[in-house]
This record gives C-alpha cells, structure tokens and sequence, in this order.
C-alpha cells in the first residue's frame, strides 16, 4: 500500500486546481498590486477578487478581511492588535487552556507587557463552557480569544453562544477558526465573532498565507508595521499568488463541503469503532463536538514518537502530542488541561483525515496499528501483560 | 531526523528483554517525561556477558537502549563504566539536538545497573 | 516594442529556474517540517538547504538566519524584537529619515510604546553621515538601524563605516537590506552588521518571503509567538517553497552579480545621460554611492502619477514618489528629507532596471519620455514656456 | 484603478489651454498638495459659452477637468454652479476613493471662474 497520509490537522497538499489558480501570479502576473501600471494594476485586481471570494463565503465585507502570512500571524495581529489598541479601556485578556501556542503565547506575552490574562479551564472532554466565560468577564476585560475546534483533539467550542455573551458584555471576541475553515461553514454572524483568524495550508491552500477577519468598527493595531497595504493594517507586499491561492482552495473547500463531511465522517467513525477494540485505549476529546475529520487516541504504556516513527515505516504519516515530537519535556498541554496525567498523554496519536483517504486505507491502518502497539508494550518496562 | 544507524536500532532493536536472574538491575527517567530506560546485566569475572533492555520512550529512547547493550556485552565494569551519553550518541553518528538531552539516559541506565550489582555483590571499585 | 518593465525595485519577476525549485514544495512535497514522518523530514531538509544557502551567501551561520514573510516582517521583527528584548538596558534607537516606512512607522510605534527615537537628517544626496550616528549615540542607546540602500533614490549608506561606530559604542546594528540584497555583494562581518533583513520578491524570487539575519548573540523578542518554527523565533507553518524559492533566486543572483552589474551600471548611465537633456530637470540622489540600477529625476512643473499613466499608455512600467500614488498627501518623505520643494518633489520619477532591460529598450524610453513632459509641461498652469 | 472615461479623457483632454480673453478665471489647489486647476470662461447672456483649463495633477484632476468644460459649455451659470465634485465623478463613472478626497476639485475650480466672472461683471446671483 503507498503511503497514507492522516495529519491533515498539521498541514494539506495543495490542490492541483489550486496550483493552477497561482501559477499566472508566479510566472507573468508578477506586478507590485501598489502600482499603477498594468501589470500592477491586474495584481490589485486578483487580490480585490480574493478578498470578495473570502469574504463572501465569510458573510463578511470585503473591507473586512485582512490577508496575513497564516494562521499564526492572524492571532497575532487579532489579539495585539486589539490589545494595543483598546488598552485605554481594558487590560483584561480571557481564552481558554487548550488554545493553540499562536493564541497562548501572544497572551502570555502581553501578560509580560502589563495586560492581565484570565485562562479558563476545559472539562474533561475538551470543552470550554460559556457560564466559565460569563463568570470571567470584567468591566475592564476588552477581548476574549477561544478557538473554534481544537488542533488536537478536534472538540468544537460552542463560539456561537460565548460570542453573544461577550457582545453582551461589550468585549470583542476572537476565535481562532484554522482548523474549522474549509470544514465547517463559517458565518462571522451566526458565530457572533468580531475577529476570526484561518490558515490556507489547512484546506488544500499555500503554506505561508492566512486571513483575518476584523468586523468594522473594530480598531486593531498593527503588528508589521511599514506600507499602506490592506488598508494600512499589515504592511509587505502582498503575496499575490499565495492570496490568490487561499480564495481559490477556500472556495472549492466550500462548495464540496457537505459531501466532503458525510466522506470523513465515515472513515473518522470507521477509525475510532477499530481504535477502540485495543485493549487500554482511551479516546481523547468530545465525541458529539466533534470535527468530522479527527481522530486521538492514548495507549498506554507507550510513548508517541516511537509510534509514530514505526507508523512512517510502515508509510502511515501521523502526529502526536508527545513531548517528543514537541521538543519539550511535557507533552500536549491540551490533553494535560483535559485531565490525563502525563504518563498517558505521552502515548497519544493523532489521526486526521482528508479529501484523499479511503476505507481501504483505514482497513490497513486498522490492521497495523495493533501489531505496533503490541511490539512497543513488550518493549516497555511499564506494561505488564 | 535519525541517522541510519538510529533507525536501525529502533527497527530492530537488539537485546530487548528482561533477565530473569540478572546481577543488576538499572532504571532511569520516568514516565512523567516520557522516558524510562530499564537494564538488566549479567556479571562474570567483572565482565558483562549479557545486556536485555526495555524502555518507555521516544526514538532515540529506544536506539540508545538498543546500542549500549551492543556496547556494554564483552566489557569489564570498569569499562561499561565509562561509557558516557555522548558516547552511545557517537556510535549512532549523532542524534538531533532536542534528543541529546531528554532521551539520551542509556549510560545512565547502564551505570545504575552496575551499581546495582556492585551493590548486591559488595565489590568495591 | 512590447512592454517595459522599469520597476525592478518595486518588484521583480520570478525566474522560471525559482518557480521549477519551487513546484515540488507545491505539489508532492507538502509535508510540514516540523513533523516526523517522511514528508514532513524532507521538508525540514529544504528548509536546512536553503537556511545553508542564505547564511553562506551572508557568509554568517545556519542557526543566524530567520526566515520571515517579507522585508516588512524583517524590519519589524528586527526593531522591535532588540527592543523589547533589550528595554533594561535602554530604550534609545536611532534611524534615519529616508528609512522604508516599514523601519520608520516601526519606530514610530515603539515611540508610542514609551521608548525614544532620534531621526537622522540626510544630506542632499540623500545620504547618512556616520559623523551624525556617532553623535546621536547615547548611553541608552540599544539599536542603530540605517538602510543600506534607499529604495527610491537608490543611495548606498556607508553601512560598514557606521556599523563599526555603533558597535564601538555597544549598541546595535540593523540594515535594511531589502534593495540591495541579490544585487550588492552582502557580508554581515565587512557591512559591521548585527541584524540585516532582505525579501525575496526584490531579487527574482516569490513575494511574501524574507529573510532576517540575526547575529549570534544577540536576543530578540518574537513579533509572531507560537509554535517552535525558527528556533521559537518567528511562530508559524513555514512557507517551504517560498523559502526554497528565496534560496535559490539568491544563489542565482550572487552568482550572476558581476555580469549583472555591469549590464544595469551601462543602462544606467545611458538613461541618466539621456533624461539630463531634457529641460527642468533634476537627478535625485548622490551619483557615485548609488544602486546600479537606480535612476530618479524631477521634471519641474509636472505631477508624477500623470507621468506613470502615460508611460503606461505607452508600455513602459515605471513608480513615482508622488502623493498621488501614495495615498497620502505628501510626497515621498525620501525627497522632501534631501530638501527638495513639495512642488518639485510631486514631479519625481524612478526607473529602477533589471536583468532583461535591453538598450534598445532604454532607447525607446529615452524617445517617449521627453514627448510626455512636453505634453504635460503644456498642459501645466505652472509652466510658462 | 481608472474608469474608462477617465482614461479616455485623460489621454485626449478636451478644452485644453487657455482663453486669452476669458470673461472669468477661477484656480483652486496648490502646488504643494499636488494639484492645481486653472479654468477660463467664456460667458455670453448667461450662458456659458466656452471653457478652457490647465491642470497640474494626477489623471484624476486632469480627467475632472477635461469632463467639467464639457458638462459646463452650453449651461447657465446657475446650472454649472449646480455641478459638484460627486456629480463630475460620477459623470466619469466614478473614481477610485482615495481620489474623491485628493483630486476632485474641478467644481471648484468652475465656481471660482463663475464667481470671478460674476465679480469682474458686478452681477449679483
Ligand atoms: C528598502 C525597503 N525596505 C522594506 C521593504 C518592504 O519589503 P516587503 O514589501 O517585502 O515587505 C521594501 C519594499 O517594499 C523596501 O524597498
Ligand atoms: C488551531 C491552530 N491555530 C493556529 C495555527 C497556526 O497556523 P499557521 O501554522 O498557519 O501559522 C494552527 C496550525 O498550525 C492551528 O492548528
């Protein structure tokens, strides 16, 4: 069997149609879009038409969306830019324990800077609940940050109903939608959102280019500073095909969107009935809030990276919240906050499917997971058959 | 990421077991950090004549478990002593930074082990 | 005569031989560095490749070199990470007043942030005296941050002279290198440099891609937190092709600079030779510290953009540092900081060459352009023939 | 960026020059911000019967210009005070936002020639 690829959640490959879309801008179409020449004036016109695509299938105006280098930028830019700019009426930041480091860190960072950071806590199945952020809430608390579905173990956070309870309260409210964009349909005021952040290479789009919105009327610093592009709010020369290349795959993901769920729904349900018949398995994360697409697991007395690596030998490309794969000595913060203990969260894998994977490919994964599993516990000095 | 020879030893592993009539017993890390290296040694005439391991851990975990018994078999206990985590990473041409610190315990594991024997036959180096 | 690109230091073309280095990275080779498993190993090494290409053309090393989205980020990242890294031991930076707004609103904004600046002056050739740098050093002092050439009148500072001063003194050394990286031979242990940030859209390669190189040594805060990208330097999913792409159209340009040079140095010359015969008109910037490629005039009693239009109509792509195409008021703050009038400075003109320029194209310009000023000048309330 | 019409009247201004005999002149803009507009009348029983301009601006202001003498030539003076700078955008089929505020000023230059012409001829609206 040729190699399987099931990390969907780190990264996609970028669909040939999408490709296709960039290639003028990487070859003839190649003007400066602040220009006032022709060739300038077509890179001026390919970025107003992504930004329409985008925001379109946002439900978003087009002034609304400001392009970024990825979904890493974007909280970026969201959560300073708010900061900065509205720390004369607050300095009281609320997210949540289970955010990505682009939302963590940047918190912890303005925490350095004099801002005050609430972070709430997850139950056990991974979910932020809405009275934790009602009870949160302060006169002076001016942004509150909870992603939409979470990286590694897929739980959706109810950002609808937190939304309206901090409009309520006349904070802005952020949500980090790089692992929902391109799955669900996003609608910036079903979510009651003020500031949401995706990520292209998420769904079949460019590494290296993400968007952000911005509701009007909300005021963001900048965080590069420089040219007046995207009306003054993110300086650099536009990388016009990586744009280009985001609106096109954010378009496709959406127009097979439903067909593409009922697909991984299946094979996400096919993977978690299998995983479960291995003894000493526990399935991570909420099963009902769910991406259609995720899949995580612990097995115990094992540990992530030695399962991964034998899973790439045998062609099965995976990802874990070990600490080893993470380059630090705890392992996922996310499956600590959630309440496992470190030994088990060590052994946790991953799974996340694509446009790409069949039922024959889950059948064989299905069969080796288990081999794999048994040789690395009579390896372990901790498992005691 | 490895080197081939990383990836040799984590495929196939050498040694991987226990002794049940070991003359020493060493156990590193814990589990909390995702490592735990266990060695068994067998002892004849301050010789090692056997290793069997097990270990709790990442790639190179398993690597430098698999490698320090290839080490460790033949040598006097002095020797097998002064086999160091720098050393075992050398035989296996290296190991990418991030592992040189937390998964790089086989010396550990394998000095504890003499210890342990040393203990339990109290000889004096 | 087909078109004619004359705005080389606003963008480039990317080389057909960058775009084929690139494809793979946008096509099979998806997988994210930072995962374990083959795809993801074998893009960690594209990224190790090209970080070896980058520091070895700076002759600096591997671990120095930060890839970014663009100059823009770079200048950002550069400024404001020393800053924030460094605000114990000082909160005094100095730059000059013809820097890139990317440097200038950078300082600009940590002046908000409670730190202080001090903006150079420029001759009237529009070059820094390091006379002035080492008089404006203070004990506070933490960075100097003086563009190496200036991107619209294209005068080469005298970078390694006051990079020695600066660190006499103790404090640091940015350059903004965006223009002349791929075409001056660039050594951060000759330039005296600290931290140096080019862009790979200036040399033939892909927009939205930098680079920053950051000397051993010294600390800097991120701009992008998060993920552990770039040594936890510069948070977010790599753009591999788009780095791969600024590696190899870098490798091609540094092995290509003599002949290169030679080539814009004569097209150079014979549009300087040929503009100064037109009546009324001024050369910006010092004729013998100068990019090989720049050329930048006034034509008095006439608006720049009307200028850029009809050079358009007539296939000829070229920039003005008028108000009109800024979207500001002012003209470009470069000219009116080497003194000139506003009502000159509106009139100004840049044509900046590049490697598929020919003389027979500058011919045609040197034809068309005096007819458009006659046009215009006739057109003009402020001209009096 | 442009319209259309604003390139066609940008490259084929109408009414350019000057009328030596002008029965008012109006100028508004200045050199500094990047734009001057100098418009001459010709009135004839308050009609206006002929205008002619000089700009120094950017295509916008050259191409209001140019569409003002056309929208002007055949009206009253209270009809051409009439005109503004939205309706000579939109007569150009708009212009691009950041021009509407910096270039668009030909009403205003045809009000100061109106104005003047009404001053030099002591007529009171
Ligand atoms: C001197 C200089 N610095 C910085 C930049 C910004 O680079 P980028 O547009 O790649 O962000 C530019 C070009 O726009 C430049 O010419
Ligand atoms: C939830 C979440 N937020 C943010 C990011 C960062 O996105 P990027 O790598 O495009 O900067 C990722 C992916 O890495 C993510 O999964």
């Amino acid at each position: 069997m040729s190699d399987i690829y099931l990390d969907h959640a780190a990264t996609t490959p970028l669909r040939p149609e999408v490709l296709e879309a960039m290639l003028p801008y990487l070859s003839l179409e190649f003007g400066n879009p602040s220009s006032v020449y022709g060739a300038g004036r077509r890179g001026h016109q390919a970025l107003d038409q992504a930004r329409d695509t985008v925001s379109r299938l946002l439900r978003a105006k087009s002034e609304e969306i400001i392009f970024t280098s990825g979904g890493s930028e974007g909280a970026n830019l969201a959560i300073k830019g708010v900061a900065w700019a509205y720390q004369n009426k607050g300095k009281h930041i609320i997210t949540s324990a289970i955010e990505h480091h682009a939302v963590l860190d940047t918190v912890l960072w303005l925490k350095q800077k004099g801002f005050e950071a609430t972070i709430l806590p997850v139950d056990a199945d991974g979910l932020v609940s809405p009275k934790q952020v009602q009870a949160a809430l302060r006169d002076d608390t001016i942004l509150v940050s909870i992603m939409h579905a979470n990286n590694e173990v897929g739980t959706l956070q109810p950002i609808s109903e937190i939304g309206a309870i901090v409009r309520e309260h006349g904070a802005f409210f952020h949500t980090d939608a790089v692992q929902t964009a391109g799955i669900l349909d996003l609608d910036v005021n079903e979510l009651n959102v003020d500031l949401l952040s995706l990520s292209a290479h998420k769904f079949y789009g460019p590494k290296g280019v993400g968007a952000l919105y911005v509701r009007k009327g909300v005021r963001i610093d900048s965080l590069i500073h420089g040219g007046a592009q995207e009306k003054r709010r993110r300086a650099g020369t536009e990388n016009v095909a990586g744009i280009v290349g985001l609106a096109k795959a954010f378009e496709l993901a959406q127009e097979e969107r439903e067909e593409a769920t009922r697909h991984l729904v299946q094979l996400r349900d096919q993977l978690l009935e299998g995983l479960q018949t291995i003894p000493h398995t526990k399935i991570n994360g909420s099963l009902k809030q769910r991406l259609p697409n995720n899949v995580n697991v612990c097995f115990q007395f094992i540990e992530g990276e030695s399962l991964l690596l034998n899973l790439d030998l045998r062609g099965i490309a995976a990802s874990s919240g070990s600490a080893c794969t993470s380059g630090s000595l705890d392992p996922s913060h996310v499956l600590l906050a959630m309440g496992l203990s470190h030994e088990i969260a060590h052994g946790s894998l991953r799974l996340t499917l694509g446009r790409d994977n069949t039922r024959e490919q889950v059948n064989y994964v299905l069969q080796e997971i288990p081999e794999i599993i048994e040789r690395l516990r009579a390896m372990s000095p901790l498992y005691h058959a | 990421m490895y080197s081939e020879k990383v990836m040799d030893h984590f495929t196939n592993p050498r040694n991987v077991g226990e002794i049940a009539d070991a003359d020493g017993i060493g156990e590193v890390g814990n589990a909390r950090c995702g490592d735990i290296m266990k060695l068994w040694i067998k002892v004849e005439d301050g010789i090692i004549q056997d290793v069997k391991f097990k270990t709790f851990g990442c790639g190179a975990a398993i690597a430098t478990s698999s490698v320090i018994t290839e080490m460790a078999i033949g040598k006097t206990l002095e020797e097998a002593e002064d086999i160091t985590n720098q050393s075992v990473a050398s035989e296996l041409d290296g190991l990418p930074p991030l592992k040189m610190h937390c998964s790089n315990l086989a010396a550990d594991a394998l000095r504890a082990a003499i210890e342990d024997y040393r203990k339990k036959h109290a000889i004096t180096a």
